[in-house]
């Protein structure tokens, strides 16, 4: 029974999404919106069901650890996601919310295939199908920027969940030549079990194809140049879910054939290299963020830094896998917190320009307390949990001996944590010279942040009352 | 004439029509190259793999053979320009660059990879020359629609590659990546008309506007 | 007991000694210079002045002078004189002794601005600058008297015997210590290369001005303060000269004495010998003023400075042997 | 003796909580404030009713707990008997500090009756500081390292809010951004030794370790652990190269925040390297005690010299923190010397005169600061100190009462200045016979403390005559201000200060005997030491009480005499000072010094150390009416464009990836991915 339930949860946001696609416009009206919060509430439902239950799972779904978690934090964000799009889109004409609805649907119905999925090729088909999916939602606002923006996503991204699939064809390789005969089961605790015996080579050389090609998805250096463009693009809460959910999505491919890798013969092959890209990719978010004039792109940045922080962790290894856990889990809480903030101040700036913002601590309170301690606990305030993650990746680091490495990662965090307090007061305190129409009366929604926020906070006393 | 020698020709098929793609000013032509393109690899996949679900090959030549061509030949219609124009890497030098990559790709997997790849040293190159050709048509072209094309000039390279080394891929599987390859072109399509109204050209140079400036 | 009865004898021959000061001058200009007792005559004629107190004033005008005089009478409570123990010495007393002056110095400063007149600030303005150079010497003094005798008290660098200016070894070195003392001395008291008593123009004043609005009682006490500060700093400086060895082999070469035999006559010609080296240096300091103008304002930092290197080089030079 | 445990353990905590609740109060009232806005015009009288209640309530609520809480730890600290700790970790040392951090909030609390406007900065600055006093005590209580770092972590951002109330200030802006680098760069340090500490004891990360615990760490780790632990503490107590923000944002925030900044947080922070230096129980430490050395007499000098030429009173007072801050690690440092060449007699020496420091410290600076505060409010203006004059005919009760606190803060005799400067030097002789290569440490100690008093003297004679004597420079807008007002405010804690300072500068003895129970609480083998040390400084202390009576007999004689003198004359004292005739002593143009003219002459002495640049207006006619002064701008060391360019040369680098041409185009992107993959599949085919 619980299998199906596995099934549910992937089906019911994916027929939606297409019921949503079929429905004529005249007959979406407002009420039907309610539709849409009522199936995320019902998906979270689900969720929680799983999580309780614990479903073994058949050879194409299964429930394993991280995927449960991701999936929980999937769907929260994509509730808080939905309800600030009700109030973010009441402008808009009933079409684009139509269409963007559907989209979402269609987006967490992939996102959630992608957390259960337990065959490798499955995985990657559910990569495949958000990539897909969220192009159009970054094209919402129809402009010549979110087109461009549109463009180099999906051409990017396919080109590396193409490279991908050639790495995920080696890996599955390296398997097949060690039993030729019967029929092949690509499922991850199959992998795991076959794992020791694995033809090395191969498989080294499949794990290259998958950091590389998840790696473009997850935001890695070299390959992160679409990320800024997208979630900047993009409007606000489905910025805010590309970056809080998708990119761990990416993560996780990655870690599962990471985990392989682990297993097998080949033992810590990819921590070198994922330590390099994760210093690569803090190196190019801390030089693009020092000087730079979009908030929201500032944010993507930001992530490029995340991302670039968990694969420091998880090359690590040890004891940093749990601050890497910890980092995921309250790096998407924040971020996406922040990105909703982000949307408050385009409404009330109309411009993402920071040198045409300012005075927001008189403009609007509610989002300016947001945003403060939204930014103070990306930094690593303490009593948030981004303090213990990086606590713990520092630990695992030194214990490890990397002297240079760590210290280069604390300077950039520095730069970065400087970066983006002055970028704060410059835009709460800084006085705003009075052109333009700066009207803070329309309602702003403050408190789906504030719930993130919360969840972060309670997450971090946790470990805080834990530890005393 | 052997099920050795048909082998050989159809991958020699692949490798002209890769090389062909690279030479291309006019793009009805190159859609219709990789059309044939995808008909040969699913050939020679029918002709490698024994045990192969009878449907299978049948859907992917209606998929790559038919289906994308003519959707690609639509968008095209609706596009005012049907030729390169002006490309950054010029045709020539592409295809010297292609038969330069081929010699060395050949090259390196006979005498260093060939205890590796035993019989298939061959057709891991020809699949190797076509991901590298997909590549460079991206790269190396401003038109949007040659971006779509070497991207599914890539994938027949992927899908060549993993045909020769799996055996035994479920079906579902198969038709699961088919039917993404499939989506994936759609979604492209579309986004290539919206191109086309708001900027009346394919022309990706022009979409160069996002960068990061340096705000003193 | 000895020593309180014989610093009282010396707070009473301050002015005499000023007057002293006066007479050598005037010899030195062919004049006949002012009467023995003249100092006392003004001192006493202004103690029965009505005073006349400016209306910006508050209550500091009014205590300073009060200040200032207590503490050169309370300093010599710790100076001792004449190989006489002092009425208070204790470890780290040289302490005591500056904050004392520097308190003494601080109202003199709030003084002078309290009568809002620009002449007096402008002395305080000077003499804030130069006193604090002077203390940094009198510093590096301590620490070479510390390195001596490891311990910070008065009585210890006079009586113990351990600074001995004619000792065989520590002459060279002393000798340059008493010259940059000597130096300080003649900074801190405004005499001649400092700044000239006797001017008359208040621009070129440094310590005569800051006492430019006093009058009465309060000018008297300010006079007496500044008449005991360089007795205080004269008879510090005799102290180095005076040594006990020295006094004895004087009496029994010269008067053929010895100290157990006639013990008064021996303490009277010991005392002698104090108040004779107390007056040859304020002799000193008149042949000084009489033969030298005084240096621009600009150069005494320099000045300063070198009575700083000459210090520093005699603990360099001691440092080496001890 | 049966109620002391419940005294020790449960009481402190029971008033602390009841603070807790008090402050509780003061953010209710905060948030109805701040939920005003969306309320009826007549909803809003009921609300803000509502909110005053709610704000008397809980200011009398703290300022009851804060002061039976300095009963029951003066108590403690009495009854305590010596080494023992109570309740959780109520050792003589935490009281101590605790003691300090009470009596500074007591001081800067504010007073009980309404203030003029109830506005929200008031409410904002009321809850935070009640925030900030909290945490600072919980801290110095915590046991557990992982605690005690993180409440610090939450004091630095309780105090950044404190300092972003005032934002509509420009100067506050960059105090606020300095405060944040520096923040920054001590959460850095501290989160650095937190790891090294976990890793090194080999405790499960995130479980609690107890101080004690420290000692087990290898002896060259712990070097590094104190190190990074100095810098992490050093970021927040104003010592040199950390100072900016501090400079910057005293003269615009409220004057409690000031005095809790200055003398509450700079001391916890000094407290905590404390504590953690003895728990590690060091005895090898070579290159800390340089690095300590260095940057405390680079903080003294520097600090000095810019406490001379500053011309705002709270800059200036900021600057003398800075020093005395310095004086404070300087200490530290001797006793760090002392205790790496095992000489017993001079430690326990160095850290009870650094005791003695921080008490004198702590009380004479929160009793300027408070006054400095309330004199720039009542006179709504900066305290510029060329612009004032005359303020001690207007408020005679508080510049008297400034002049005390200056008085001692320049190292006086009769106030507690005096005698913690010559304990500190008394230390700095003693360590000259340490050995050849602390000799010239010692002399450079010595030389440093005697720059740091002739500074502290020459600026506060500065401060206090061009400030409250004299003739008005300016007219003050409200010549009706009444002292009154602001009178009741100094009746209980300025006689506390005041009996503090005075017991202190005149009874020096028992208050040492007091702190060498601190110094026993932390570093338990120096009971011995102890004990000889009283037979060496005993006898000189009483002494030294001795004489200052036979001053004050001297004093009282020469008195009586004068009274005696002028006790039939009538002194007349309407006359104006002499002015060369040109009355220009009236009101409105003075003849007066400038306290920039007065330090002139040290200013121009030591103008290279200090960045000056000076504009003088040319002046047009012979007596021009319009003003046009001279005018000397000192900005401070870290300001200079040497080193402003410098960090601009740092960022000009990075421009280049900015510039990469085409940079927007997807082909640049792609070629990008397949170079990543390129490069990765060489590199690791060699390997």
């Amino acid at each position: 029974m619980n299998n199906l339930l596995l099934w549910a949860v992937c089906a019911l946001p994916l027929t939606i999404g297409l019921i949503t696609f079929l429905i004529p416009v005249d007959y979406y009206k407002r009420q039907l919106q309610h539709l849409s919060l009522l199936v995320a509430l019902a998906h979270l439902l689900f969720t929680l069901f799983i999580l309780f239950f614990k479903p073994s799972g058949d050879s194409y779904l299964f429930w394993s650890g991280e995927g449960g978690v991701l999936l929980l934090l999937i769907s929260t964000l994509f509730l808080m996601a939905i309800i600030y799009l009700k109030n973010y889109f009441h402008d808009q004409e009933v079409a684009t919310i139509k269409q963007c609805h559907a989209w979402c649907f269609l987006f967490l119905g992939a996102m959630s295939l992608t957390t259960l999925a337990h065959n490798i090729i499955l995985f990657w088909v559910a990569i495949e199908l958000t990539t897909l999916v969220s192009a159009p939602l970054i094209y919402t606002h129809k402009s010549k920027t979110s087109l461009e923006a549109t463009w180099k996503y999906i051409i990017l991204c396919s080109i590396g969940i193409a490279f991908a699939l050639l790495g995920i064809f080696f890996v599955v390789m390296s398997l097949a030549l060690i039993m030729p005969k019967e029929e092949l089961s690509l499922t991850f605790s199959n992998f795991i079990l076959y794992a020791p015996k694995m033809n090395r080579l191969w498989l080294e050389l499949g794990l290259i194809f998958v950091l590389i090609g998840f790696g473009t998805k997850m935001g890695l250096a070299p390959m992160h140049s679409w990320l800024p463009d997208a979630h900047s693009e993009a409007p606000s809460p489905i910025s805010a879910l590309l970056s809080g959910a998708l990119l761990n999505c990416a993560f996780l491919g990655i870690y599962r054939v990471y985990e392989i890798v682990g297993k097998s013969s080949a033992g810590a092959f990819g921590a070198e290299l994922l330590i390099s890209f994760g210093l690569l990719s803090i190196f190019f978010a801390t030089i693009f963020m020092i000087r730079q004039n979009d908030y929201k792109r500032l944010l993507a940045y930001s992530s490029v830094e995340n991302m670039g922080i968990i694969a420091f962790g998880t090359g690590i290894g040890g004891i940093a896998l749990v601050g890497v856990y910890i980092h995921l889990i309250h790096h998407s809480l924040i971020k996406s917190s922040l990105f909703m903030t982000t949307g408050n101040l385009l409404k009330i700036f109309k411009s993402k320009e920071i040198s045409k913002s300012g005075e927001l601590a008189t403009l609007h309170q509610g989002s300016f307390s947001v945003l403060l301690i939204g930014v103070f606990a990306l930094v690593g305030g303490p009593p948030f949990g981004i303090f213990f993650s990086k606590l713990y990746i520092i630990i695992g680091a030194i214990s490890q001996k990397l002297w240079w490495q760590t210290s280069l990662f604390l300077v950039m965090a520095a730069i970065i944590t400087l970066t983006l307090l002055s970028v704060t007061f410059k835009i709460s305190f800084h006085p705003l010279e009075r052109g333009g129409t700066i009207s803070a009366d329309k309602k702003l929604l403050i408190w789906p942040q504030l719930f993130l926020l919360l969840c972060s906070l309670l997450l971090g006393l946790y470990y805080l009352l834990g530890s005393i | 004439m052997s099920l050795y020698d048909a082998y050989i020709g159809l991958l020699s098929l692949i490798l002209l029509t890769c090389l062909a793609s690279l030479s291309m000013q006019r793009l009805r032509p190159l859609i219709k190259t990789v059309a044939l393109q995808g008909i040969a690899v699913t050939m020679t996949t029918l002709l490698y793999q024994q045990n192969v679900h009878f449907l299978l090959p049948f859907i992917m030549i209606i998929v790559k053979g038919v289906l994308i061509p003519m959707l690609l030949l639509y968008t095209l219609k609706k596009v005012s320009i049907k030729s390169e124009g002006k490309p950054i890497v010029g045709f020539h030098a592409s295809v010297l660059l292609g038969i330069l990559f081929l010699f060395m790709v050949i090259h390196y997997s006979h005498d260093k990879l060939s205890k590796l790849l035993a019989d298939q040293s061959f057709s891991f190159s020809v699949a190797v020359v076509t991901i590298a050709c997909g590549l460079f048509l991206m790269m190396a072209r401003r038109k949007a629609l040659t971006q779509v094309v070497g991207y599914l000039i890539m994938d027949n390279g992927i899908y060549l590659m993993g045909a020769l080394f799996l055996k035994n891929i479920p079906f579902v599987l198969e038709f699961a990546i088919l039917l993404d390859l499939l989506v994936a072109v759609m979604v492209m399509g579309i986004i290539l008309h919206k191109i086309n109204e708001t900027f009346n050209s394919i022309d990706t140079t022009s979409l160069a506007t996002l960068k990061d400036r340096w705000h003193e | 007991m000895k020593h309180l009865f014989f610093a009282l004898i010396m707070i009473a021959f301050a002015p005499l000694l000023m007057s002293l000061i006066a007479r050598v001058k005037a010899i030195f200009a062919g004049k006949v210079g002012l009467p023995w007792f003249f100092y006392y005559h003004t001192l006493l004629k202004l103690l029965q002045k009505t005073p006349v107190i400016s209306m910006h004033t508050t209550a500091i005008f009014t205590t300073a002078p009060l200040i200032n005089l207590a503490v050169m009478l309370f300093l010599f409570a710790f100076l001792p004189l004449a190989n006489y123990r002092p009425l208070l010495s204790f470890y780290g007393d040289i302490f005591v002794v500056i904050a004392f002056l520097a308190l003494a110095r601080i109202f003199s400063l709030l003084a002078a601005f309290d009568t809002a007149s620009s002449f007096s600030a402008m002395g305080a303005a000077r003499d804030v600058f130069y006193s604090m150079l002077a203390e940094i010497v009198l510093f590096t003094i301590f620490i070479i008297f510390f390195r001596l005798t490891n311990d910070l008290s008065l009585a210890t660098f006079a009586i113990e015997g351990k600074i001995e200016l004619f000792a065989r070894s520590t002459f060279f070195p002393l000798l340059l210590v008493a010259v940059s003392f000597f130096m300080l001395l003649l900074q801190e008291n405004a005499r001649v290369p400092i700044d000239d008593p006797n001017t008359h123009l208040e621009l070129t004043m440094i310590d005569e001005v800051k006492i430019l609005d006093y009058s009465g009682p309060y000018l008297a006490f300010m006079q007496l303060s500044l008449f005991l500060k360089l007795l205080f700093y004269s008879c510090f400086l005799a102290n180095l000269l005076f040594s006990q060895s020295l006094v004895t082999q004087l009496c029994t070469i010269a008067l053929s004495l010895d100290s157990n035999s006639y013990p008064l006559l021996y303490a009277f010609f010991k005392n002698l010998i104090f108040i004779a080296l107390v007056s040859a240096i304020y002799i000193a300091i008149a042949v000084i003023e009489s033969s030298m103008a005084r240096l621009a304002l600009k150069k005494i930092p320099k000045y300063s400075l070198s009575a700083l290197v000459l210090a520093v080089l005699a603990a360099i030079l001691m440092w080496r042997n001890v | 003796m049966m109620f002391m445990p419940f005294v020790f353990a449960t009481l402190p905590l029971l008033e602390v909580l009841l603070f807790a609740f008090g402050s509780l109060f003061l953010l209710s009232a905060l948030l109805f404030d701040l939920g005003l806005s969306r309320h009826s015009r007549f909803k809003q009288i009921l609300i803000k009713r509502r909110i005053i209640t709610l704000y008397s309530i809980g200011n009398r609520l703290n300022l009851l707990s804060l002061a039976c809480l300095l009963v029951t730890i003066l108590i403690c600290f009495f009854a305590l008997p010596v080494g023992v700790t109570a309740g959780i970790a109520f050792d003589h040392f935490s009281l101590f500090f605790i003691f300090i951090v009470v009596v500074t909030s007591l001081v800067s609390h504010p007073s009980v009756r309404m203030p003029l406007d109830l506005g929200r900065a008031t409410l904002l600055n009321a809850f935070f500081s009640a925030l900030l006093t909290l945490l600072l005590l919980l801290v110095l209580a915590a046991n557990s390292v992982l605690l005690a770092l993180i409440l610090w972590e939450m004091a630095t951002f309780c105090g950044l809010l404190l300092l972003a109330i005032h934002y509509q200030k420009k100067s506050l802006r960059k105090a606020l951004l300095a405060y944040a680098i520096v923040a920054e760069m001590g959460t850095l340090f501290l989160v650095v030794a937190l790891g090294m500490i976990y890793i090194y004891s080999n405790a499960a990360p995130l479980t609690p370790i107890s101080f004690s615990r420290l000692a087990t760490l290898p002896a060259t780790i712990k070097e590094v652990v104190l190190l990074l632990l100095f810098f992490g503490f050093a970021a927040k107590s104003d010592l040199f190269p950390f100072h900016l923000w501090a400079v910057r944002s005293y003269p615009a925030i409220m004057p409690r925040t000031a005095t809790l900044f200055s003398s509450a947080t700079a001391k916890v922070a000094f407290a905590l390297t404390l504590r953690f230096y003895f728990s590690m129980e060091i005895t090898q430490s070579s290159y800390v005690g340089v690095i300590i050395f260095v940057l405390a007499i680079l903080s003294i000098v520097l600090g000095s010299l810019y406490t001379i030429s500053q011309k705002n009173l709270h800059r200036m007072l900021a600057y003398s923190t800075v020093e005395n801050m310095g004086i404070l690690y300087l200490g530290f440092a001797l006793f760090i010397f002392a205790s790496s060449l095992g000489h017993q007699l001079l430690m326990v020496f160095a850290i009870l005169a650094t005791f003695f420091f921080v008490l004198h410290h702590a009380l004479s600076k929160a009793l300027a600061l408070q006054i400095a505060g309330t004199l720039a409010e009542t006179l709504k203006r900066p305290l510029r100190i060329d612009e004032l004059g005359g303020i001690a005919k207007i408020f005679p009760w508080m510049s008297r009462l400034m002049l005390i606190a200056f008085l001692s803060l320049m190292g006086a005799p009769f106030f507690s200045g005096f005698i913690a400067e010559a304990l500190l030097l008394m230390v700095a002789f003693k360590s000259m016979l340490l050995g050849a290569p602390y000799i010239l440490l010692a002399i450079i100690a010595i030389f440093a403390l005697v720059v740091a008093n002739l500074a502290s003297i020459a600026s506060f004679t500065k401060a206090y005559t061009a400030i409250f004597q004299g003739v008005q420079k300016t007219v003050y807008r409200s010549s009706s201000i009444k002292e009154k007002l602001y009178w009741r405010r100094f009746t209980l804690y300025g006689l506390l200060l005041l009996l503090g300072i005075f017991a202190m500068g005149i009874f020096p003895w028992p208050i040492i005997l007091e702190l060498q129970k601190i110094v026993i609480a932390l570093y338990p083998q120096s009971r011995i030491m102890l004990s000889n040390l009283n037979m060496e400084i005993a006898v000189p202390m009483m002494l030294f009480s001795l004489s200052l009576t036979l001053f004050f007999l001297l004093f009282l004689l020469l008195k009586v005499s004068l009274w005696w003198l002028l006790r039939d004359k009538t002194i007349r004292r309407d006359a104006i000072t002499w002015d060369c005739g040109m009355h220009f002593t009236s009101e409105a143009r003075p003849l007066q010094y400038t306290g920039t003219s007065y330090l002139m002459s040290m200013i121009t002495f030591f103008r290279p150390l200090l960045f000056s640049k000076s504009i003088s207006p040319r002046i047009v006619e012979i007596f021009p009416d319009k003003k046009s002064f001279y005018r000397l701008q000192i900005a401070d060391f870290l300001k200079q464009p040497r080193l402003q360019n410098l960090s601009y040369l740092l960022i000009r680098p990075l421009k280049i990836f900015h510039e990469i041409p085409r940079q927007g185009h997807i082909q640049w992107s792609i070629f990008s991915l397949v170079l990543a993959l390129i490069v990765t599949i060489i590199c690791f085919v060699r390997s």
